[in-house]
């Protein structure tokens, strides 16, 4: 079927059309701001569910394929070419989905410059959408590379009251990151003739040379991204300086950027140096999670403490991810998205606190079940959910991987599960840590704030990433559907191309 | 080990969901209505969903009565990755009815019990508002107890697992505001979950093991191919499984966590830490006969643990003054019965004795809540109610008690039967599942049994102890002469458990193999044990002397006060303060692994992490910035500077050019 | 016979621009660059160059050099403290000075065998017509554009020079008069 | 010279006539009213501009061999005479906000831009000289047209001093040159190469002078080092005109020269150009890094862009890459072309006659206050960056991939690296403007707001579509060769 | 009378040039050492074209004379305008851009 609009294209940039609209309104009317914004982003979800509901799930390879000659880059053209399968879908999935609910949760945090907010926030949703959809690794890159920009005035402009440093660091350290990826790019569409993916895997040929190289500098920009272990040390400043709105798309969307990379570029174009670092990388993941599970139990900064948790949790997808086997993968895939529910779904809860009581302090909070029960108890579910309890979403992901990383023939060793598994106990120290600190024992000192327990705004922003958490918790099949024969195929593709993968 | 689907037979089993979906309808209606509505309206939705699973349980049961084939219920898909499927199966075999029996029957006793006895609590701790939450959380915990017990597959297993280690944090935790500093009762929720969670992950590992090795989670898979795994595997997977168990059903090492259970109030203790939830470590084994089986080291290193566990526990609770600390620790002791049985083989005797505990432990545990409620009266009488009682005595300390016979005559027959039973008193329940497991642990060795009936004795002597401090003598207390006898509702309960401990010994009494035969589709492995009545005599006269000892230094002296010191510090000198303190178990280990975790912690966090990797970075930063500031202090605003820079790098570049 | 011509001229050169290079004064400086410029059309005329030469002699030595020393006499900025406050300034400079002789010395000496002498200058060789001619037919591009750095540069001075509608300047002019 | 040889230079020839013409005209314009000779000038520039872009093909040398109107050139040209236009349109209005206002400004900046023209056109090493001096010394001029400030006068004495050197060492370079090959003509020297009479010592001596010279020109370390202090001394107006001709024409000549004449040494000079760019992408992006002049920050950012320019350059000898070299340094040249003028507008907009407002707080709050200007100056500073959406990306690209496709990946790490640190400082005028608040003061002048939003539209907007430009820089590199 | 000869000297005259400007602090001084070095380039010139016996140098030579003269025009006229505002032409003085 042809469309006049592509769907894929529509979808990526259907927020700039709420961008251009809110470019037009003055700044001061911010309800018609806001309502833009947040219709903007509720219609764009609904268009991610149309183009699940076109995805044709029995296939392994991408569909939807949109491909577009645009520049001629030393001979080398570069196509603007988008496609999807079930590893983007969950990931486009995931971002329109957070998009409004994050909208709402600015309403009445971001009161000033909100124009400014909600303009980069759209701006920051297509170019999330680009990354996660695009084929051809210079349209990719520009995507990546753009996600800085909006993120750079967000945490700037809103952050906390040492976001310049913090604005700064994020970027440069991120694009300290990327800039190797930029030169791997060029040599791969030197040697390869093409940037687009599938190309570039016909030609796997002309480039296995520098196999080693490439993936190195293609993971250096995913591992900071993510961030592996120790490339992780702008994330706490990152996120505890953002604002509530930041940390929640940068630990629910922005974090997956790397992993997916990883899923993307490096298993399907180096697949040799993949399984030969595999064991490397997954012993970093594995640092990742027992470092970040303990370093965030010795935090007494919320969203520090979270900050930590999310790098012991990408530990685990990256575990996953270099398990290479279906377990492992699928279970990454998932978990990407489970840590985007979950970890998100914190930030904008502890945002709440924070809005309530101005304070990111664990000490000036404690004994607030009593005072606000229904919070206090959706707040156990999503903690729990994020300590990986059975019937909640992370059990499923997390499960997967371990076993995945358990009887993983590339690792060929259990000690990266056993270890990993280590990881479960620990975290569950902290977050429980973390709840006793704000929702047991008496009652803190609460500088008379009022603490009103959760109102419909922000029951309206929970209860659907609740139902989703119960939901892939109870009944992951229909994602599974989607993810698994991506899976495979990717499986299958490294299968093919080496001896390794006996 | 043969299975077969559902749809093939009795049409009745496409009912057992509803043993879940009932509580679970209950836990939802509490959930979002409870607060509006009255209490009773609340307690009778949350008695009524537990008691219609119960019912479901009697129709699976009777309808395996007809044809004890093991059948499996499919729900819906769960998990399909690669060749990882796992979806929600239900099994109804008479092991899991066995447990679905006592689970919902237990629990819907202690439901009622319960809507009494919180009504009273809620008021005495001050937040009404809680009753509903209490009850949710006890269906949630029905709805856990019930998966993990009709679960067809490890998986599943696993789910409910770690779900009644959920509900037991929150009922632990369920006056987070309470006990010392206020955290306490927190606390030790935490360190129950934590405790329980290093359990899991052995579960966890296990599980590892046994898709990587059997490809499936499914019992039946794993069973029928357990004779011919190879043993390294199935050691691992065994011994990984005890962690487990050891971790959910408190034995020795991870036992610390259930005296601190304690904190939570006394339905919770009597329902999630005596009756049900505990056990499911036996249930475990005892589902995993085929492995533990084929690996007779294990099944040994199981005995031993079992053992052990037994005597310490029944030592420390003989030290304690706390009510309902001596029942914990009893508890444990109970446990390791069970856990010797299973590991012996004797499955059936290890289940036979965990429903007979169930009964009589219930019964201990609620009538204990009784006497905390009368006492709780009593102090109410003379303080205003709902007030802090900071200020008064500790209405759970037995030394503040005493004389209650005649204040509270119901809940002191019901504690005397429930005692003697836990004793081992024939005819009473416990004597015979006891006796069962002391005689097939001496047909395995006499060691063994030595340590068992050491147990025994001290099991006797601390219910003695208990049960004279508690109701004999004169109150040591304002509050004690003041108790009063609880409510019809709190009694009814009670006086049925009494009359379940007293008649559950036919279940498998001498002779007749009820039980026996009942398990024997499900644990064919199982291997009974015939009655034996040297044993019987002899642990009969250690009970009684047991019996004796109590009553010739609790029964006829003035029994100590609060003030005066126990007798048995006198006896056993420093001893005592090792059983005083269990063994100081908790202090080592917070000195091992707590103390360590947190440095080590901290450690990462300034030294490592802010230090070092961000020193790193923030250290690159700075020297770019002074190394920038270097070069422009060479642009000096000289030109002759200039000139001379550009003139020797000119002379470089020439004479470069040149020498090359 | 030539090579003593040839010594005797480069010796002179360079006493002279040394002389340049190391007089206080600056008038003396001067005085020492216009003896150099001369000697070099002296050189220039051996070399077969008389167009040039001459031109060199009106151009540099006369009309360029006499600007100068007007230059120095209005400004009355014949010696300036020459203390140097760069330190290592001069070391570096001489340092550099000689590596640049030496490296470029050592070229030549290296490259001297490869060359056979220069012809001696035949009269028709670069005569004033000839340059003439080239000048005007094959160079007359060139030519055109000298004209207009000649204007733009004429323009500039003026420019910068007439300038004087600001105080400053006006008290600069009172302090001359 | 033939019809046809006038064709070829019309637009220069129209130029410096209409130069000569205006130099009159201006003395009969009243001194308030100068702004009209701005407009002639402009006027001047555009009809040039016109004729430059009339349909020429023929590239062969033309006037006794002494030019070539290639595709180079005329891509050059048209480069130049754009850049004269915003050079007057960024002086017009500051000028008479400075009391500068002077009507030989304008003939001045035209002789400039056909020095500029005259370096693309070059087919000879004396029309080389010749056309470095041409567009030098109304820079020399320029740059102290601020009679009444001694900093502007400072700048234009060390401008002149230094590029007088540089010119001698230009002068001796073309000397040896001349020895080695016997001739000036660069075609004729080529041959001379090819016939291998040339004496090949004297050839590379002459070689590294001349890249000395125009390095100087260019602004490469360790040449670099007037351009901060006559860049900050000049008027702003001046300074942006030259920050983009006076690096352009050098670059002109060194690649004219070398890709023409000196391929055959390359194997020499290759290391001394690597070491030259990975010097200056480093220096010159470390020393902007402590900088909170903006003049000076964006003279050290010059520096550092030359570098990148010259990493591209490192591979000019390898006949598959060579076009892509080209191509890809003049496709940069546009993009920093772009960029600088868009810069300059705001930071002219931004300067107060008193000489203030340069300094980095000066921007503060600009982002609030003043959107208009401070959003292009934002997607100024990330077009030099090189963040994508904005021409620099492509630009830096380009760059990058014929750096890696010449073989030189170390080099190019070095590029990315030094990028990184530019783009600390690119930031933190962002920074400044957006999210520190304070009251900037800032000229309302039309022009300079209409340059500063057009630069960043154009930025953009080619950004989406720079295919025709990548085809136009191609068509331009293929004469060269 | 061997070429190389006269590159010696034109070098010699180049580098004593170049020393001029960096050694000496007077403007016009460092100015007269410039024209010193594009003499030595004249000399270089002159020499080559009659080695080659070509013309060519010796027009080079008659251009840079040409520029010579302007740029000393331009330059002796900054050097007046510098003394005025600053009452001196010592190019230390001249210092105040930097960093």
């Amino acid at each position: 079927m042809n469309w006049l609009i592509p769907p894929l294209v529509l979808v990526t940039f259907f927020p700039l059309i709420g961008f251009c609209i809110i470019f037009f309104i003055p700044k001061n009317q911010v309800g018609a701001i806001r309502w833009t914004a947040l219709s903007t982003t509720i219609i764009n979800f609904g268009l991610a569910i149309w183009l699940l509901s076109m995805f044709d799930k029995t296939t392994t390879q991408p569909q939807l394929a949109v491909n577009i000659p645009w520049v001629n880059l030393a001979g080398t053209p570069v196509q603007f070419f988008l496609a999807i399968d079930g590893l983007g879908l969950m990931m486009v999935l995931l971002t329109t989905f957070l998009a409004p609910l994050i909208i709402l949760s600015t309403w009445n945090v971001i009161l000033e410059r909100v124009k400014e907010f909600m303009l980069s926030f759209l701006l920051l949703e297509t170019s999330l959408l680009g990354v996660f959809l695009a084929f051809d690794l210079v349209v990719f890159f520009i995507f990546w590379e753009f996600v800085l920009l909006p993120m750079y005035f967000m945490i700037g402009i809103f952050g906390g009251e040492r976001r310049l440093y913090a604005t700064l660091k994020f970027f440069l350290f991120t694009m300290a990151g990327s800039v190797m990826l930029m030169l791997a790019i060029l040599y791969l569409g030197w040697q390869g003739g093409s940037y687009a993916i599938p190309d570039l895997i016909n030609a796997r040929s002309t480039f296995a040379g520098a196999e080693t190289w490439l993936f190195l500098a293609f993971a250096l920009a995913f591992a900071v991204k993510a961030p592996i272990w120790p490339l992780h040390t702008w994330l706490p400043d990152t996120y505890t300086e953002a604002p509530t709105a930041g940390s929640a798309i940068l630990a629910g969307v922005l974090a997956k950027m790397g992993t997916y990379g990883l899923l993307r570029f490096n298993l399907s174009l180096f697949p040799q140096a993949t399984i030969q670092f595999a064991p490397w990388m997954a012993g970093l993941a594995v640092i990742g999670i027992i470092y970040g599970a303990a370093v965030a139990f010795a935090q007494r900064d919320i969203k520090r403490l979270l900050a930590y948790s999310s790098i012991s949790h990408l530990g685990f997808i990256v575990l996953g991810i270099f398990a290479l086997n279906q377990q492992g993968i699928s279970g990454s895939i998932l978990q990407m998205v489970n840590h985007g529910l979950t970890t998100g779904a914190l930030f904008l809860i502890f945002g709440m606190l924070i809005e309530r009581r101005h304070s990111r302090e664990l000490a000036s909070y404690g004994g607030l079940w009593k005072l606000m029960p229904t919070f206090g108890s959706l707040t156990l579910i999503i903690t729990l959910s994020s300590m990986a309890l059975p019937g909640l979403n992370s059990f499923i992901g997390e499960f997967n991987i371990l076993l995945g990383a358990f009887g993983s023939q590339t690792l060929a060793s259990t000690w990266f599960g056993i270890i990993a598994a280590v990881g479960v106990i620990l975290t569950a120290i902290y977050l429980l840590f973390m709840f006793e600190k704000i929702f047991l024992g008496p009652i803190g000192d609460m500088e008379n704030n009022p603490m009103p327990d959760i109102h419909l705004r922000e029951l309206t922003i929970l209860i659907p990433i609740l139902v989703l958490v119960l939901w892939i918790g109870i009944y992951p099949k229909p994602f599974f559907e989607i993810i698994n024969p991506t899976v495979e195929g990717m499986l299958a593709y490294l299968q093919s191309t080496s001896v390794a993968l006996h | 080990m043969s299975i077969n689907d559902a749809a093939a037979t009795n049409p009745i089993y496409q009912l057992v969901p509803w043993i879940i979906l009932l509580p679970a309808i209950g836990v939802l209606f509490n959930m979002l209505l409870g607060n509006f509505l009255s209490e009773l309206i609340v307690g009778l939705v949350a008695c009524l969903a537990s008691a219609s699973s119960f019912v479901v349980s009697v129709l699976m049961a009777n309808a395996l009565a007809n044809d004890p084939q093991a059948v499996r219920v499919h729900l819906m898909d769960w998990i399909s990755v690669g060749n990882l499927n796992v979806d929600w199966n239900f099994r109804v075999d008479t092991l899991s009815v066995l447990m679905m029996l006592v689970v919902s029957g237990v629990g819907t006793l202690i439901h009622i019990y319960a809507t009494g006895y919180m009504h009273h609590d809620v008021r005495h701790q001050g937040d009404r508002r809680r009753y509903t939450r209490f009850f949710v959380f006890f269906n949630l915990f029905i709805v856990a107890m019930m998966v993990l017990v009709s679960a067809d597959n490890y998986l599943m297993l696993f789910v409910g697992w770690e779900g009644v280690g959920l509900c037991s944090y929150l009922l632990i935790g369920f006056w987070f505001e309470k006990g010392e500093q206020g955290l306490g009762n927190a606390k030790a929720a935490k360190k129950a979950f934590v405790v329980n969670r290093v359990g899991d992950f052995g579960l966890l590992l296990a599980l590892f093991f046994i898709f990587w090795w059997f490809g499936s989670f499914d019992f039946d898979v794993v069973m029928n191919n357990a004779a011919d795994a190879d043993p390294i595997v199935l050691t691992a997977i065994t011994l990984f499984m005890l962690l487990g168990v050891t971790g959910k059903s408190a034995q020795l090492p991870l036992h610390v966590w259930l005296p601190d259970a304690m904190a939570g109030p006394t339905p919770v203790s009597a329902l999630i830490h005596a009756a049900t939830m505990v056990t499911a470590g036996v249930y475990l084994i005892a589902r995993s006969a085929a492995l533990y089986m084929s690996i007779p080291q294990v099944q040994s290193i199981v005995i031993v643990i079992g053992a052990a566990t037994a005597l310490f526990a029944a030592m420390i609770a003989v030290g304690q003054n706390d009510i309902k600390k001596v029942l914990a620790y009893s508890t444990i002791s109970q446990l390791g019965f069970m856990i010797v049985a299973v590991g012996l083989g004797a499955f059936s005797a290890g289940m036979f004795h965990l429903v007979t505990h169930a009964f009589f432990k219930a019964l201990l545990f609620l009538a204990a809540g009784s006497v905390i409620l009368g006492m709780k009266s009593g102090s109410a009488h003379d303080h205003q109610p709902e007030a802090n009682h900071s200020d008064t005595i500790d209405p759970q300390d037995m030394r503040n008690m005493g004389g209650l016979r005649k204040q509270m005559p119901v809940t002191f027959w019901v504690y005397l039967i429930g005692g003697l039973s836990l004793a081992g008193i024939p005819p009473l329940a416990g004597f015979f599942s006891k006796d069962e497991i002391l005689s097939a642990a001496g047909s395995r060795s006499t060691l063994l049994l030595g340590v068992l009936l050491a147990a025994t004795f001290l099991t006797a002597f601390y219910i003695a102890r208990q049960v004279l401090l508690v109701f004999f003598g004169t109150p040591r207390s304002e509050d004690a002469s003041q108790a009063k006898e609880s409510s019809l509702i709190i009694t009814f309960p009670l006086i049925i458990l009494a009359i379940l401990s007293v008649v559950a010994g036919i279940l498998n009494s001498p002779g007749n193999h009820t039980l026996d035969d009942w398990l024997e589709s499900s644990i064919p492995q199982n291997l009974t044990v015939e009655f034996m009545l040297p044993i019987a005599i002899i642990s009969l006269f250690i009970i009684l002397t047991g019996l004796l000892l109590g009553w010739t230094m609790y029964g006829r002296k003035s029994e100590p006060s609060s003030s005066t010191v126990d007798p048995l510090s006198g006896m056993l000198g420093s001893l005592y303060g090792g059983l005083k303190h269990a063994w100081w178990v908790d202090e080592l280990y917070h000195a091992v692994f707590v103390r360590p975790y947190q440095i080590l912690a901290r450690f990462l966090a300034q030294t490592i992490d802010l230090a070092l990797l961000d020193g790193i970075i923030n250290g690159l930063a700075q020297f770019i910035g002074k190394s920038s500031r270097f070069f422009a202090r060479l642009q000096n605003g000289y030109v002759r500077t200039y000139v001379l820079t550009l003139f020797v790098g000119m002379t470089l570049i020439v004479t470069y050019l040149v020498f090359q | 016979m030539q090579i003593i011509l040839f010594s005797f001229l480069a010796i002179l050169i360079i006493v002279s621009a040394f002389g340049m290079l190391f007089s206080k004064n600056a008038i003396y400086s001067a005085i020492f660059l216009v003896m150099n410029f001369v000697i070099v059309a002296i050189l220039y005329l051996t070399l077969g160059a008389p167009f040039i030469a001459f031109t060199q002699i009106t151009v540099y030595a006369g009309a360029i050099m006499v600007l100068f020393l007007f230059i120095i006499m209005l400004l009355g900025a014949e010696r300036l403290p020459e203390a140097e406050v760069l330190r290592f300034h001069r070391i570096f400079a001489i340092l550099g000075a000689l590596l640049f002789i030496g490296a470029t010395g050592f070229l030549l000496f290296w490259l001297s065998g490869s060359w056979d002498a220069l012809p001696s200058p035949t009269s028709e060789f670069a005569s004033p017509e000839v340059i003439g001619i080239t000048l005007f037919s094959e160079y007359l591009l060139p030519f055109l554009i000298i004209a207009f750095i000649l204007l733009a540069a004429a323009v500039g001075a003026i420019l910068l020079t007439r300038g004087n509608n600001t105080p400053q300047i006006e008290s600069i002019q009172n302090d001359e008069e | 010279m033939t019809g046809n040889d006038l064709k070829a230079i019309l637009p220069l020839v129209a130029l410096l006539a209409w130069t000569v013409v205006l130099l009159l005209i201006d003395l009969w314009i009243p001194n308030h009213r100068k702004g009209i000779t701005a407009w002639l000038a402009a006027l001047g520039l555009i009809v040039a501009t016109g004729l430059s872009l009339l349909p020429y093909q023929s590239s062969e040398p033309i006037l006794g061999g002494m030019i070539v109107v290639d595709g180079f050139a005329r891509f050059l040209s048209v480069l130049f005479l754009s850049g004269g236009i915003a050079g007057i349109i960024l002086a017009k209005d500051y000028l008479k906000r400075m009391q500068i206002e002077r009507g030989e400004y304008y003939p001045l900046l035209l002789f400039s831009v056909c020095g500029m023209i005259l370096m693309g056109y070059a087919n000879n090493l004396l029309v080389i000289f010749l056309a470095l001096e041409l567009l030098s010394i109304p820079l020399y001029l320029l740059s102290g047209f601020f009679y009444y400030r001694a900093a502007s006068q400072e700048s234009a004495l060390k401008y002149f001093l230094m590029g007088t050197f540089a010119s001698a060492i230009i002068l001796f370079g073309t000397a040896m040159v001349f020895g080695a090959a016997g001739s000036l003509n660069l075609p004729n020297i080529v041959s001379a190469v090819t016939s291998g009479e040339v004496n090949i010592e004297l050839f590379i001596l002459g070689a590294g002078l001349l890249l000395v010279g125009f390095g100087f020109k260019v602004g490469i370390v360790p040449f670099h080092m007037w351009i901060p202090d006559v860049y900050q001394g000049a008027p702003s107006s001046v300074t942006g005109f030259m920050s983009f001709g006076a690096k352009a024409a050098g670059l002109a000549a060194l690649m004219r020269v070398f890709i023409v004449i000196f391929p055959s040494i390359s194997e020499n000079l290759v290391p001394v150009l690597w070491v030259l760019a990975g010097l200056t992408m480093i220096i010159g992006n470390l020393l902007a890094v402590s900088q909170n002049n903006l003049k000076r920050l964006m003279a050290y950012s010059s520096i550092a862009h030359s570098g990148y320019l010259l990493m591209a350059f490192v591979s000019y000898n390898q006949k598959a890459v060579l076009s892509d070299s080209i191509a890809s340094m003049l496709f940069y040249l546009v993009a920093y072309a772009i960029a600088t003028f868009g810069v300059w507008a705001v930071i002219i907009a931004m300067e107060r006659t008193d000489g203030n407002g340069l300094e980095m707080d000066d921007y503060a709050g600009l982002g609030t206050k003043h959107p208009w200007l401070a959003v292009p100056m934002a997607i100024f500073m990330f077009s030099f960056t090189g963040i994508p959406m904005t021409l620099g990306f492509w630009g830096k690209l380009y760059l990058f991939r014929t750096a890696i496709e010449g073989g030189f990946v170390s080099l190019a790490v070095i590029g990315v690296i030094a990028s990184v640190i530019s783009a600390y400082f690119y930031l933190k005028v962002i920074l400044t403007m957006f999210m520190r608040s304070g009251t900037p003061i800032v000229r309302k002048e039309i022009w300079l707001n209409f340059l500063a939003i057009g630069a960043a539209f154009a930025l953009v907007i080619l950004s989406l579509m720079p295919n025709s430009l990548f085809n136009l820089v191609l068509q331009a590199s293929i004469n060269l060769q | 009378m061997p070429l190389s000869f006269y590159l010696g000297l034109s070098l010699i005259m180049f580098v004593l040039g170049a020393l001029g400007v960096l050694l000496r602090h007077n403007a016009i001084v460092i100015f007269m050492s410039l024209e010193l070095m594009f003499n030595a380039a004249n000399l270089a010139f002159i020499a080559f074209s009659a080695y080659h016996q070509v013309v060519t140098g010796q027009l080079f030579v008659f251009f840079v004379m040409a520029v010579a003269a302007s740029e000393v025009a331009v330059g002796l006229a900054l050097i007046v305008v510098i003394f005025r505002t600053k009452r001196t032409i010592n190019i230390d003085q001249l210092n105040t851009l930097k960093g």
